[in-house]
C-alpha cells in the first residue's frame, strides 16, 4: 500500500517540474515568435549538450548559487525574507579577502581563518537586520534592502583604503591571496583544462549541514515549527525572538560563504569586478528548489545551465542573451504554479486516502469517526 | 510557505486604531518640526543646500517614482496581495515610456508606461489570484522577467533608432511643467535672504511652485485619489475588505477575485507610472537599468508609511530628500546631517538614561552620539563613497528610532481560494 | 397552505473523499424557528453554506417561498432574502462595525451617515446595543455575534441562518439572543438555527431536523421529544454526561498562584491579584465570559506572559519567571483553547505534532538531536492509546477532523508525565463522542493525581468535572463555588457580574472594554 | 583554426574570402549603442569592416555575470572562427589572460587594462587623465565663477583617472578654483552609468552651488547633466566621443567640448595591424602624443581658448606637465 502510494507521490513530484519546463518552453517560444526571433535556433543553442568547459562553468556557477540559495532558504523556512544575502556575501568576501591577502597565517590555516571571518562578518551584517526586527520591530524586508546599499558604500569606501592597485590596471583589488592559500580545483571533467572549484565541497558541506540542522536537530525542529506556525511554536516553548535572531544570523553566516569559491578558487582577491547580484539569484533559486537542499541543488544547476548556455545566443543565433532572464523568470513562475496545481491534486488524493482508509475500518462509517 | 512573515518584535497595533493614527494637525506639526530642525541645522552648519528650493525640487523629483511604486504596492497589499514585483513592473514601465513615447509622443509614453506596468501586474495577478501561488515567488519572478523583457525588447526595438541603441531609446519629448511666475520669484528672493525658518519655508513653497512637472501633479493626484477611493468609496471598502478578511467579504457577496485582480492591475500601472516618470520626466530617455532598485525602495516606503497614502508620501519624501541632498551637496551637506544625528542620538540616550532609567541603552546611545559628534568635529566632509548611503542609513535610522506601530492588512500575503475559507 | 419559506429537496454535496450531504430534504415554515442538530461533521454547516450560496450542491434543489433558486454566490442568496451568521465569525477585525455591516450592501444606504443612522436604528429596534463606529477588533464575542445579526438584518433578510450562534455565549447572552430571535419571529422572519446544545434547541425551536452522517434522519416537534431522545437520534447511542466520581483531592498543592497581577494597557489590570491553589488530584474549574482574563491567566502560567507581580509555584518551585519551555519540561501539560493556532502544526505530519511542546523531552530528543525513531514510536503509542482515528502517523494534522485533532492534543499532553494540566476549552466544537472520550481522559488525569486547571465556557462540563469552581470577571477571581450545589444560572450571573450590578451595563462594558486603552498602550499585548 | 594565415599582409578590400580577416568583439556591459565607450569601439570595428573588409562578430556582457561567462564569450568567438578578438573593458582582463594562454594562435586586444599580458595580447590603454586635463583647463578658462564640477558615473579607478586629470587641469589654470566632485554610485552598483535622473540631480546641485561648467564622465547618466546645464543656462563637457554631435539636439549647445577617447582608433589600428601582419604584443598607450585622446571643438564654443589648450597639450607631450592618474 505504502510503496504504491509513494510511487504515485514521486510521479506527482516529477510532474510539477516537467509541467513547468513545458510552460516555460511555450511562453518563451511565444515571446520569440512575437519579437520575430528564430525560435528553433534559440532552442537548439540552449539545448545543445554543453561542451566540457561549459560543464565546468555550469557546475562552478551552480555551487556559488547553491550557497546563496541555502542562505536565503534558512530565512524562508522561518518566514523570514532575507533580501540581504547580496550585501552580506559581498561584505563578508571583502573582509575575508583583506585578511587572506595579508598572508599572516600559513596556507590552510589562512584559508580556515578567512572562512571564519567571512562567516562572522556575514552573520553580523545579517544580525543587524535580525536585531532591528527583534528589538525595534523593523521589517527585515526593508532593513535588508537598506543594508545591501549600505554594504555597497561601506565596502567601496574601505576597498579604496586597502586597495592594492597597479598602474594601468583600472581594477581596484585587495591584496592577492598567497598561492599557498589558494584552493586548487578538481579536474573532474575530461576534455577541458578548466577545473571545478575545490570549494564545491564547501557548498556540499553547507547543504548537508543545512539538511542535518533543519531536519535532525531540536533547533531545526523549532525553526521549522516557527515557520509553520509562529503561535503554535510560542506555545510549545520556542523563544521566537531568539529564533528570529538566530535564523537571521545563520542565514548571514551561510551568506558569508557565498563568495568563498570565487575568492579562493578564481579571483584570489576582492575587487570592483567581484561578481555581484548572487544574493538575488539565490532568492529565485531557493524558491525554485522549494527550500529543500536537493531541490535547491537542481535549481542552482538549472539556473547556471541557462546562464551559460545563453551566453552563446548572441554569437550563434544573434539573439540578445537577456532572453535568458525571461526564461528564468518564467520557469520560476511556471514551477510554482505547477507545484501549486500538483499540490492541490496531491492534497485531494491524500484526503481521499484518509477518508477511504478510515471508512474501511469497521465501526466508523464516517470519515470523521464521529460515532464512538 | 506563507509570506506574511514573523511578527516577533513588531509591536503591531493589536487593539484600536480608531482614527488614522496621524491626524492632519499632527502631520502638520511634524512637518513644521522637521522644517524647523532643518532650519536650525542649516544655520548652525552653514550647509545651505539643506533647505534650498533646488534641493527640495530635486527631492520631489526623486521621491515621485519611489512614491508611485509605493502607491502601487499599497493598492496591491490593501487587497491582500504582497507585491515584491514592483521593481519589475517599474522596469517594464520605463521601456513602455521609451517605446510609446518615442513613437507617439510623451503623453502616449506615459500611458504606455502604465500599460506595460499593468502587464506586469496582470502576470502577478494571474499567478497569485488565479493560481494562488506564493506572492513572494511570483514577485521575484516578475522582477526577473521585467528586467529581461525590457532589455530584450529594448535591444529589439531601439537598435538603430536615431540617437538610440540596444540599451537606450531615442530622446523622448518633454512633458509640460508648471511654474507660478510671480509667486516663484517672490519666494525666491525671500529664500535668498536666509532668514531663519522663513527662508526655509519659502524654499519649500518655491520648490512646489517652480517648474513642477505635470506628472508630479498627476502623481500627487494619484495619492489623493487613492486615499479617496480606498477609504471613501464603496469600491475601496470592498477592496480593503479583501485584504482584511476575504472570507468575510466573500460571504457578503463581494467578488474577491475581481477586486484583488483590479488592485494588482492598478498596482502594476502605478509602478509603471513611476517608471514612466523616470524615463519621461527625470531623463527624457529610456536606459537599461534606469530604475536602480527604486521599486524595492518604493516597497520599503510603503511599509514605512504603514500601508497608508500619507505615510507612504512621508517615506518617499524622506528617501527622496536625503538622496537629493547627498547627490547635490555630497559630502558637506551629509556632514551637516551628522550633527543632527549626533544631537538626536545623544538626546535619545539621555532620555533613556534619565527618564526611563535604562542605563545600558542610554549609555550606548550617548556613546554612539558622541562618536558621531567627534566624527563631525574632526572632519570637514563625508567621503564620497559614504555619502551615497545617506538615504538608506536615514531610512534605517528613522525606522529604528521611530516606534513601530505598523499594521499590515490582516490577510496580506495569505492565499485565498473561493469557497475554501469557511 | 402557503409555500414553506425554505424547501430543500434531495441536496447532495460531495467533497473529495467525503459525502458531506446526501439527499437532504426538509422544509421550514415561514415565521418559525427551525433547528438543525447533528454531530460534528454531520454536514450541517455544509448544508447551510449551500443554502447561502457559498457552496454549490452537486444535486438537489433549493426553493424559497416556493420559488426555485439558482444559487451561485452569496449575492444570489442575499437577493433572495437569505442571511447567514457563520459558525466562525465573518468579520474583518480592522474595519469598523459600520464598514463590516455595509460591506456588500452599499447600495442600500451608502457607506456614510445614512448607513450609520440605519445601523443605529436597527440596533435600537432590536436592542442589539451595537455602535457603528467601533472597531471590531475591540469588541467582545457577544457583541460580535450581534454585529453579525445586524449585518443580516441590515440586508433586509427574511430568512436567517445562525450556525452555532450560542457556542461562545454565556447563558444570559443566550437568553438575550433567544429573545431577539423570538422578536424576529414575531415580525415574520424565518430563522434556521444550528446548535449542539440540545436544551437550548428544545427551548427555542418550533421544529427540529436531525442530520446524521450527511442525511436527514427525522424532523421532530420539540414538544414531543426529550433532549436524550434527540441525542440518540443524532448518534444512535447513549448520551454521555460530565460527572465526576468520588473525590480524589489531596492536600498536596501542585500549582499555587499568589497575587498574580498582569498590568493592562489602560487603567485596569488584565489580571488582578489572582490567588489560587490546585492540589494533586483536584480539578479547578474557571468560568468566565471570554475576554475577562482567562486566556491571559493561562498564558501567564505557561510563561508566555511576564507577570507584573505575584508568584506562581509549581509544587515548591517558583516558576514565575521561567520560560515556557522550562515550564513545560517541569511537567505542565497545556491544552490551548485555539487548537489550530496554538497546538498544531497543520502542515506537518502527525508524528511531528505529537512531539510539539515536548521536543526537548524523551523519546523525542537525544541531546541536541531529534530522535525521529523515538518520536515516531511515541506517536504510534499516543495515537493508539487515545484513539485518534488516522491511517498513519505520516498524514498531516490538517487531514484529521477537529475531534481527532483534539484527542491527539490531549493524548500528547498527558503522555509526558505531567504534574499539572492546564486545559482551556478542551471540548469546544467537539461532538458528543469525542467529548465523552476527552472527559474520561480528564477524569483519569485527576485520578492519577494531576492538578488540573480547567477553563471552559460549557458550564455543564465545568460543573460536572470540577472539584472547585471559580469565576473570573474583569481579571479578578471570585470566591469558590461548590460544583455539587451551584447551577449554571448562578455561575452565569457571577460571570456577568449580574450578582453585583445591573446586567444592562455589562454588555456595554464588554463591548468597549479596550476603548479606554489609548493606542500608545499596545505592545504589551504581545507576549514578550 | 589557425589565425596566422588570416592576418596576411595586405588583406584589405573584399577581394577573396580566404583573405578576409575575422574579428570578434566582446563588449562590456551596455554594448553597442551605448552612445559612449562601447559605441566608440564599435565605430572602430565598423570602420574596419568598411575599409578592411573585416568579417566581424559581436557579443555583449551581461550585468553581474560570472567570470566564466566572460571566458566563455571569448572562447565562443574563437570557436566560431573569429580568431582575432577584441575585449572591450578592463573587466575582461582575467578572462583574456586565461583564454589567450589556452589559444596561443589567437590575437587579442584588451582595452583599458594591462592586467593581462602575453605574447598574443595587445593592451590598448588611453591616457584619459591627459585628455581630461585639457578639458579641465578648458573648464577653468571658461568658468566665470571659479567653480567647476566633475560627475563620475561609478567610483572606479578608471573614472578616477578622469577626475585626476580634470582637477589638475582646472587647478593649473586657476589654482584657486573650486572643483566639486560627485560619483553617482559605488561599485558593484554600476547603475551610475545609466541613471540620467541622478546625473541631473547632481549637476543641478553643482550649478546651484556656483559651478558653471560640469564635466560628465558618467556614461548614460551624462544626458541628465546636459539637461541640467540647459535648464540652468550653464556649460557642460562631454566624454568619450564628441557629444556635441551625438547628444540629443536640444542640449548640444551646452556642450562646450568633449574629452575624446579614441577607442575607435585603437580598435581600428589593432585590426589594421593584423591585416598588415604587424601585430605587436604589449601595451600600446593612446595618449596625447599619438592623438589617442583629445578634446573636441564642435560648436566653436572654445575656439577662443584653443591656443591655450594646445599649449597645455604640448607641455604634456613634452613631459613638462605630468598628469597624475589618481586624484
Ligand atoms: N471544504 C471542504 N472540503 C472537504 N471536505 C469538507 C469541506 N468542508 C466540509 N467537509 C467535510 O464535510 C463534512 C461536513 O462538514 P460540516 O462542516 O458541514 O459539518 P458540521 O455538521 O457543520 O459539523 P460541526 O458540528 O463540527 O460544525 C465534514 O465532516 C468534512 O469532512
Ligand atoms: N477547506 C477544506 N479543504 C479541504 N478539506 C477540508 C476543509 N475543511 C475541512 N476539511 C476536511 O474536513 C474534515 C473535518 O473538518 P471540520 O473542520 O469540519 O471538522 P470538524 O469535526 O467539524 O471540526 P471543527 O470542530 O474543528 O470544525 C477534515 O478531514 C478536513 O480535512
Ligand atoms: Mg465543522
Ligand atoms: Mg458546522
Amino acid at each position: 500500500m505504502k510503496a504504491t502510494l509513494d510511487l504515485r507521490r514521486v510521479g506527482l513530484g516529477l510532474l510539477a517540474p516537467v509541467l513547468a519546463i513545458l510552460v516555460a518552453f511555450v511562453v518563451t517560444s511565444t515571446v520569440l515568435l512575437l519579437a520575430g526571433d528564430p525560435v528553433v535556433e534559440v532552442w537548439t543553442q540552449l539545448l545543445t549538450v554543453p561542451r566540457p568547459r561549459l560543464v565546468v562553468a555550469i557546475i562552478n556557477g551552480a555551487s556559488v548559487y547553491y550557497l546563496s540559495a541555502i542562505a536565503v532558504a534558512i530565512g524562508f523556512r522561518m518566514n523570514l525574507f532575507n533580501i540581504g544575502v547580496d550585501g552580506q556575501y559581498r561584505i563578508a568576501a571583502f573582509a575575508a579577502a583583506v585578511f587572506a591577502g595579508q598572508g599572516w597565517l600559513p596556507g590552510p590555516l589562512n584559508i580556515f581563518v578567512s572562512l571564519l571571518i567571512a562567516v562572522v562578518v556575514g552573520a553580523a551584517w545579517a544580525g543587524i537586520a535580525g536585531w532591528l526586527k527583534v528589538t525595534r520591530g523593523v521589517s527585515e524586508v526593508i532593513s535588508t534592502i537598506m543594508l545591501n546599499a549600505i554594504a555597497t558604500g561601506l565596502v567601496s569606501f574601505l576597498l579604496f583604503r586597502v586597495a592594492d592597485s597597479t598602474a594601468g590596471s583600472n581594477v581596484t583589488n585587495t591584496k592577492t591571496i598567497p598561492a599557498s592559500s589558494q584552493v586548487p580545483g578538481f579536474a573532474l571533467v575530461p576534455g577541458t583544462p578548466n577545473k571545478i572549484y575545490g570549494f564545491i565541497l564547501l557548498a556540499a558541506l553547507v547543504g548537508v549541514a543545512y539538511w542535518v540542522i533543519l531536519n535532525k536537530t531540536r533547533f531545526g525542529y523549532d525553526l521549522r515549527a516557527t515557520g509553520r506556525s509562529e503561535t503554535a511554536a510560542v506555545a510549545s516553548g520556542v523563544n521566537v525572538k531568539r529564533m528570529v535572531l538566530t535564523a537571521m544570523v545563520l542565514s548571514g553566516a551561510a551568506a558569508g560563504l557565498v563568495g568563498m569559491p570565487l575568492l579562493f578558487g578564481q579571483d584570489y582577491s576582492y575587487g570592483t569586478t567581484f561578481q555581484p547580484g548572487l544574493g538575488f539569484a539565490g532568492i529565485a533559486i531557493a524558491l525554485l528548489g522549494r527550500n529543500h537542499p536537493v531541490g535547491i541543488a537542481f535549481g542552482a544547476l538549472l539556473w547556471s545551465y541557462l546562464d551559460q548556455q545563453s551566453n552563446g545566443l548572441q554569437i550563434t543565433v544573434g539573439v540578445s542573451s537577456e532572453l535568458v532572464y525571461i526564461i528564468q523568470g518564467v520557469i520560476v513562475l511556471a514551477v510554482v504554479i505547477a507545484y501549486e496545481v500538483v499540490r492541490r491534486a496531491g492534497l485531494r488524493m491524500e484526503q481521499r486516502r484518509v477518508a477511504r482508509q478510515l471508512s474501511e475500518e469497521p465501526g466508523s462509517p464516517t470519515p470523521e469517526g464521529a460515532t464512538v | 510557505m506563507s509570506t506574511t512573515g514573523l511578527k516577533a518584535g513588531a509591536k503591531a497595533i493589536t487593539g484600536a486604531v480608531r482614527k488614522p493614527s496621524l491626524s492632519p494637525a499632527r502631520i502638520a506639526l511634524i512637518a513644521v518640526i522637521a522644517v524647523f530642525l532643518i532650519a536650525v541645522l542649516r544655520v548652525v552648519t552653514g550647509a545651505n543646500d539643506l533647505a534650498s528650493s533646488g534641493a527640495l525640487a530635486a527631492a520631489i523629483g526623486l521621491a515621485v517614482p519611489i512614491g508611485m511604486a509605493g502607491l502601487g504596492g499599497l493598492w496591491s497589499e490593501r487587497a491582500g496581495v504582497v507585491n515584491i514585483g514592483l521593481e519589475g513592473m517599474m522596469i517594464l514601465g520605463t521601456w513602455g515610456a521609451g517605446f510609446f513615447g518615442w513613437h507617439y509622443g510623451p503623453w502616449a509614453g506615459l500611458l504606455g508606461a502604465m500599460f506595460c506596468g499593468m502587464v506586469g501586474g496582470a502576470i502577478h495577478a494571474l499567478a497569485t489570484v488565479v493560481f494562488g501561488v506564493d506572492h513572494i515567488v511570483s514577485g521575484v519572478a516578475i522582477n526577473i522577467i521585467g528586467y529581461g523583457t525590457a532589455k530584450y525588447l529594448a535591444a529589439r526595438t531601439f537598435t538603430g533608432s536615431p540617437g538610440g541603441g540596444p540599451t537606450q531609446s531615442p530622446q523622448l519629448g518633454k512633458l509640460p511643467s508648471l511654474s507660478i511666475p510671480g509667486v516663484s520669484s517672490g519666494l525666491g528672493s525671500l529664500e535668498k535672504r536666509e532668514i531663519f525658518f522663513v527662508s526655509d519655508l519659502a524654499a519649500i513653497l518655491r520648490a512646489m511652485v517652480t517648474n513642477l512637472s505635470f506628472v508630479t501633479l498627476i502623481a500627487l493626484a494619484m495619492v489623493a485619489l487613492t486615499w479617496w477611493v480606498l477609504w471613501h468609496t464603496t469600491f475601496g471598502l470592498r477592496l480593503r475588505s479583501c485584504g482584511e478578511s476575504p472570507v468575510a467579504a466573500e460571504s457578503l457577496g463581494v467578488n474577491v477575485y475581481k477586486y484583488k485582480f483590479i488592485a494588482v492591475l492598478v498596482s502594476g500601472s502605478l509602478a509603471g507610472l513611476g517608471g514612466g516618470y523616470l524615463a519621461l520626466v527625470a531623463a527624457n530617455i529610456y536606459r537599461d537599468g534606469q530604475t536602480g532598485g527604486r521599486g524595492y525602495i518604493g516597497l520599503a516606503a510603503m511599509i514605512f508609511g504603514n500601508w497608508r497614502p500619507g505615510g507612504l508620501v512621508g517615506g518617499a519624501a524622506l528617501f527622496g530628500y536625503t538622496d537629493a541632498v547627498q547627490l547635490r551637496g555630497g559630502g558637506t551637506t551629509v556632514h551637516a546631517m551628522l550633527l543632527l544625528l549626533a544631537v538626536l542620538t545623544i538626546g535619545i540616550g539621555a532620555w533613556q538614561l534619565l527618564r526611563k532609567h535604562r542605563v545600558i541603552k542610554g549609555v550606548i546611545a550617548i556613546s554612539a552620539g558622541v562618536i558621531v559628534a567627534v566624527w563631525y568635529s574632526i572632519s570637514e566632509t563625508v567621503p564620497d563613497a559614504l555619502t551615497g548611503m545617506t538615504p538608506y542609513v536615514a531610512t534605517l535610522l528613522v525606522l529604528a528610532f521611530a516606534s513601530q506601530r505598523l499594521r499590515m492588512p490582516a490577510a496580506d500575503g495569505l492565499p485565498y481560494r473561493k469557497g475554501e475559507g469557511h | 397552505m402557503v409555500a414553506p419559506a425554505v424547501e430543500l429537496q434531495g441536496i447532495t454535496k460531495r467533497f473529495p473523499g467525503v459525502v458531506a450531504n446526501k439527499d437532504v430534504t426538509f422544509s421550514v415554515q415561514r415565521g418559525t424557528v427551525h433547528a438543525i442538530v447533528g454531530e460534528n461533521g454531520a454536514g450541517k454547516s455544509t448544508l447551510m453554506k449551500i443554502l447561502y450560496g457559498v457552496l454549490r450542491a452537486d444535486e438537489g434543489t433549493v426553493k424559497v417561498d416556493g420559488q426555485l433558486l439558482a444559487l451561485h454566490s452569496p449575492s444570489d442568496a442575499i437577493d433572495a432574502g437569505i442571511g447567514m451568521v457563520f459558525q466562525h465569525f465573518m468579520l474583518a477585525d480592522n474595519l469598523t462595525v459600520l464598514e463590516n455591516v455595509v460591506l456588500g450592501a452599499e447600495k442600500r444606504h451608502g457607506i456614510g451617515d445614512r448607513a450609520r443612522a440605519e445601523i443605529e436604528r436597527i440596533s435600537a429596534d432590536y436592542g442589539l446595543n451595537v455602535h457603528a463606529d467601533h472597531l471590531v477588533a475591540d469588541l467582545g464575542v457577544g457583541i460580535r455575534q450581534r454585529v453579525e445579526i445586524l449585518k443580516v438584518l441590515y440586508r433586509g433578510a427574511k430568512i436567517l441562518i445562525l450556525d452555532e450562534p450560542t457556542a461562545v455565549l454565556v447563558p444570559q447572552e443566550v437568553d438575550e439572543l433567544f429573545d431577539n430571535l423570538r422578536e424576529l419571529k414575531s415580525e415574520g422572519l424565518t430563522v434556521i438555527f444550528i446548535s449542539h446544545k440540545l436544551d437550548e434547541v428544545l427551548s427555542v425551536a418550533d421544529s427540529i431536523t436531525v442530520i446524521r452522517r450527511g442525511t436527514t434522519v427525522a424532523t421532530v416537534d420539540p414538544k414531543s421529544v426529550t433532549s436524550r431522545q434527540l441525542a440518540e437520534l443524532m448518534v444512535g447511542s447513549e448520551l454521555p454526561s460530565a460527572s465526576t466520581d468520588v473525590s480524589t483531592v489531596t492536600d498536596r498543592p501542585l500549582l499555587a498562584i499568589t497575587g498574580l497581577t498582569l498590568a493592562g494597557a489602560g487603567v485596569r489590570d488584565v489580571l488582578h491579584d489572582i490567588t489560587l491553589t490546585i492540589h494533586a488530584g483536584e480539578v479547578l474549574g474557571v468560568a468566565g465570559v471570554e475576554g475577562n482574563g482567562q486566556a491571559e491567566l493561562v498564558e501567564a502560567i505557561m510563561g508566555m506572559r511576564e507577570p507584573t507581580a505575584g508568584r506562581i509555584l509549581l509544587a515548591d518551585q517558583d516558576i514565575s519567571d521561567w520560560h515556557t519551555r522550562e515550564i513545560r519540561e517541569a511537567g505542565v501539560g497545556y491544552i490551548p483553547e485555539d487548537r489550530h493556532r496554538h497546538a498544531l502544526l497543520l502542515d506537518a505530519p502527525l508524528w511531528e505534532n505529537t512531539m510539539l511542546g515536548h521536543q526537548t523531552q524523551s523519546p523525542n530528543a537525544k541531546g541536541v538531536w531529534v530522535d525521529a525513531a523515538g518520536a515516531k514510536a511515541g506517536a504510534e503509542r499516543i495515537l493508539a492509546e487515545y484513539d485518534v482515528r488516522t491511517p498513519s502517523i505520516y498524514v498531516t494534522a490538517n487531514s484529521l477532523s477537529g475531534g481527532n485533532q483534539q484527542k491527539l492534543i490531549i493524548g500528547r499532553e498527558m503522555s509526558y508525565t505531567p504534574r499539572v494540566l492546564v486545559a482551556a476549552h478542551p471540548t469546544r466544537g467537539v461532538d458528543v463522542g469525542a467529548q465523552a472520550a476527552i472527559w474520561d481522559h480528564i477524569r483519569r488525569a485527576r485520578r492519577e493525581g494531576l492538578a488540573v486547571l480547567l477553563i471552559s465556557a460549557d458550564l455543564d462540563e465545568l460543573i460536572g468535572l470540577s472539584d472547585t469552581i471559580r469565576v473570573i470577571l474583569r481579571g479578578q477571581l471570585s470566591d469558590e463555588f461548590d460544583p455539587d450545589v451551584v447551577t449554571a444560572q448562578d455561575l452565569g450571573a457571577a460571570m456577568t457580574g449580574a450578582d453585583q450590578r445591573d446586567p444592562g451595563t455589562v454588555a456595554d462594558d464588554l463591548g468597549t472594554r479596550h476603548t479606554e486603552a489609548g493606542p500608545e498602550t499596545h505592545g504589551v499585548e504581545e507576549g514578550q | 583554426g589557425s589565425s596566422t594565415d588570416s592576418s596576411t599582409p595586405g588583406a584589405s578590400g573584399t577581394t577573396s574570402a580566404a583573405k578576409v580577416i575575422k574579428v570578434g568583439m566582446a563588449y562590456d556591459v551596455g554594448g553597442r549603442g551605448d552612445q559612449s565607450f562601447n559605441d566608440a569601439a564599435a565605430a572602430g570595428l565598423d570602420k574596419a569592416k568598411a575599409e578592411l573588409g573585416a568579417d566581424t562578430k559581436e557579443a555583449t556582457a551581461v550585468n553581474g555575470e560570472a567570470e566564466s561567462a566572460r571566458e566563455e564569450r571569448l572562447s565562443q568567438l574563437i570557436d566560431a572562427g573569429y580568431v582575432n578578438v577584441i575585449a572591450v573593458g578592463f573587466a575582461y582582463a582575467p578572462a583574456v589572460k586565461k583564454v589567450a594562454a589556452a589559444n596561443p594562435d589567437v590575437k587579442f586586444a584588451l582595452i583599458d587594462s594591462t592586467d593581462a599580458v602575453g605574447p598574443n595580447i595587445e593592451n590598448l590603454t588611453f591616457a584619459e587623465n591627459e585628455g581630461s586635463f585639457l578639458v579641465g583647463a578648458a573648464a577653468a578658462l571658461k568658468s566665470k565663477t571659479g567653480n567647476v564640477g566633475f560627475i563620475g558615473g561609478v567610483n572606479t579607478d578608471l573614472i578616477k583617472k578622469f577626475e585626476a586629470g580634470y582637477t589638475m587641469g582646472a587647478k593649473t589654470v586657476n589654482p584657486a578654483i573650486k572643483v566639486q566632485v560627485k560619483y553617482l554610485t559605488q561599485p558593484p552598483d554600476f547603475s551610475g552609468f545609466g541613471d540620467p535622473a541622478k546625473g541631473k540631480t547632481a549637476a543641478e546641485g553643482m550649478y546651484q552651488q556656483g559651478a558653471d561648467v560640469v564635466y560628465a564622465a558618467a556614461g548614460g547618466s551624462g544626458g541628465g547633466v546636459f539637461t541640467a546645464a540647459k535648464a540652468a543656462g550653464k556649460m557642460a563637457i562631454g566624454v568619450d566621443s564628441d557629444q556635441a554631435l551625438t547628444a540629443p539636439a536640444d542640449v548640444r549647445d551646452v556642450i562646450i567640448t568633449s574629452m575624446i577617447k579614441k577607442v575607435d582608433v585603437g580598435t581600428f589600428d589593432f585590426i589594421k595591424s593584423l591585416t598588415e601582419g604587424k601585430f605587436v604584443a604589449g601595451t600600446k598607450v593612446y595618449d596625447l602624443k599619438v592623438d589617442g585622446v583629445g578634446y573636441s571643438t564642435t560648436g566653436g564654443k572654445i575656439d577662443d581658448i584653443k591656443a591655450k589648450l594646445d599649449d597645455f597639450k604640448q607641455q604634456i607631450i613634452d613631459g613638462k606637465i605630468v598628469v597624475p592618474i589618481k586624484p
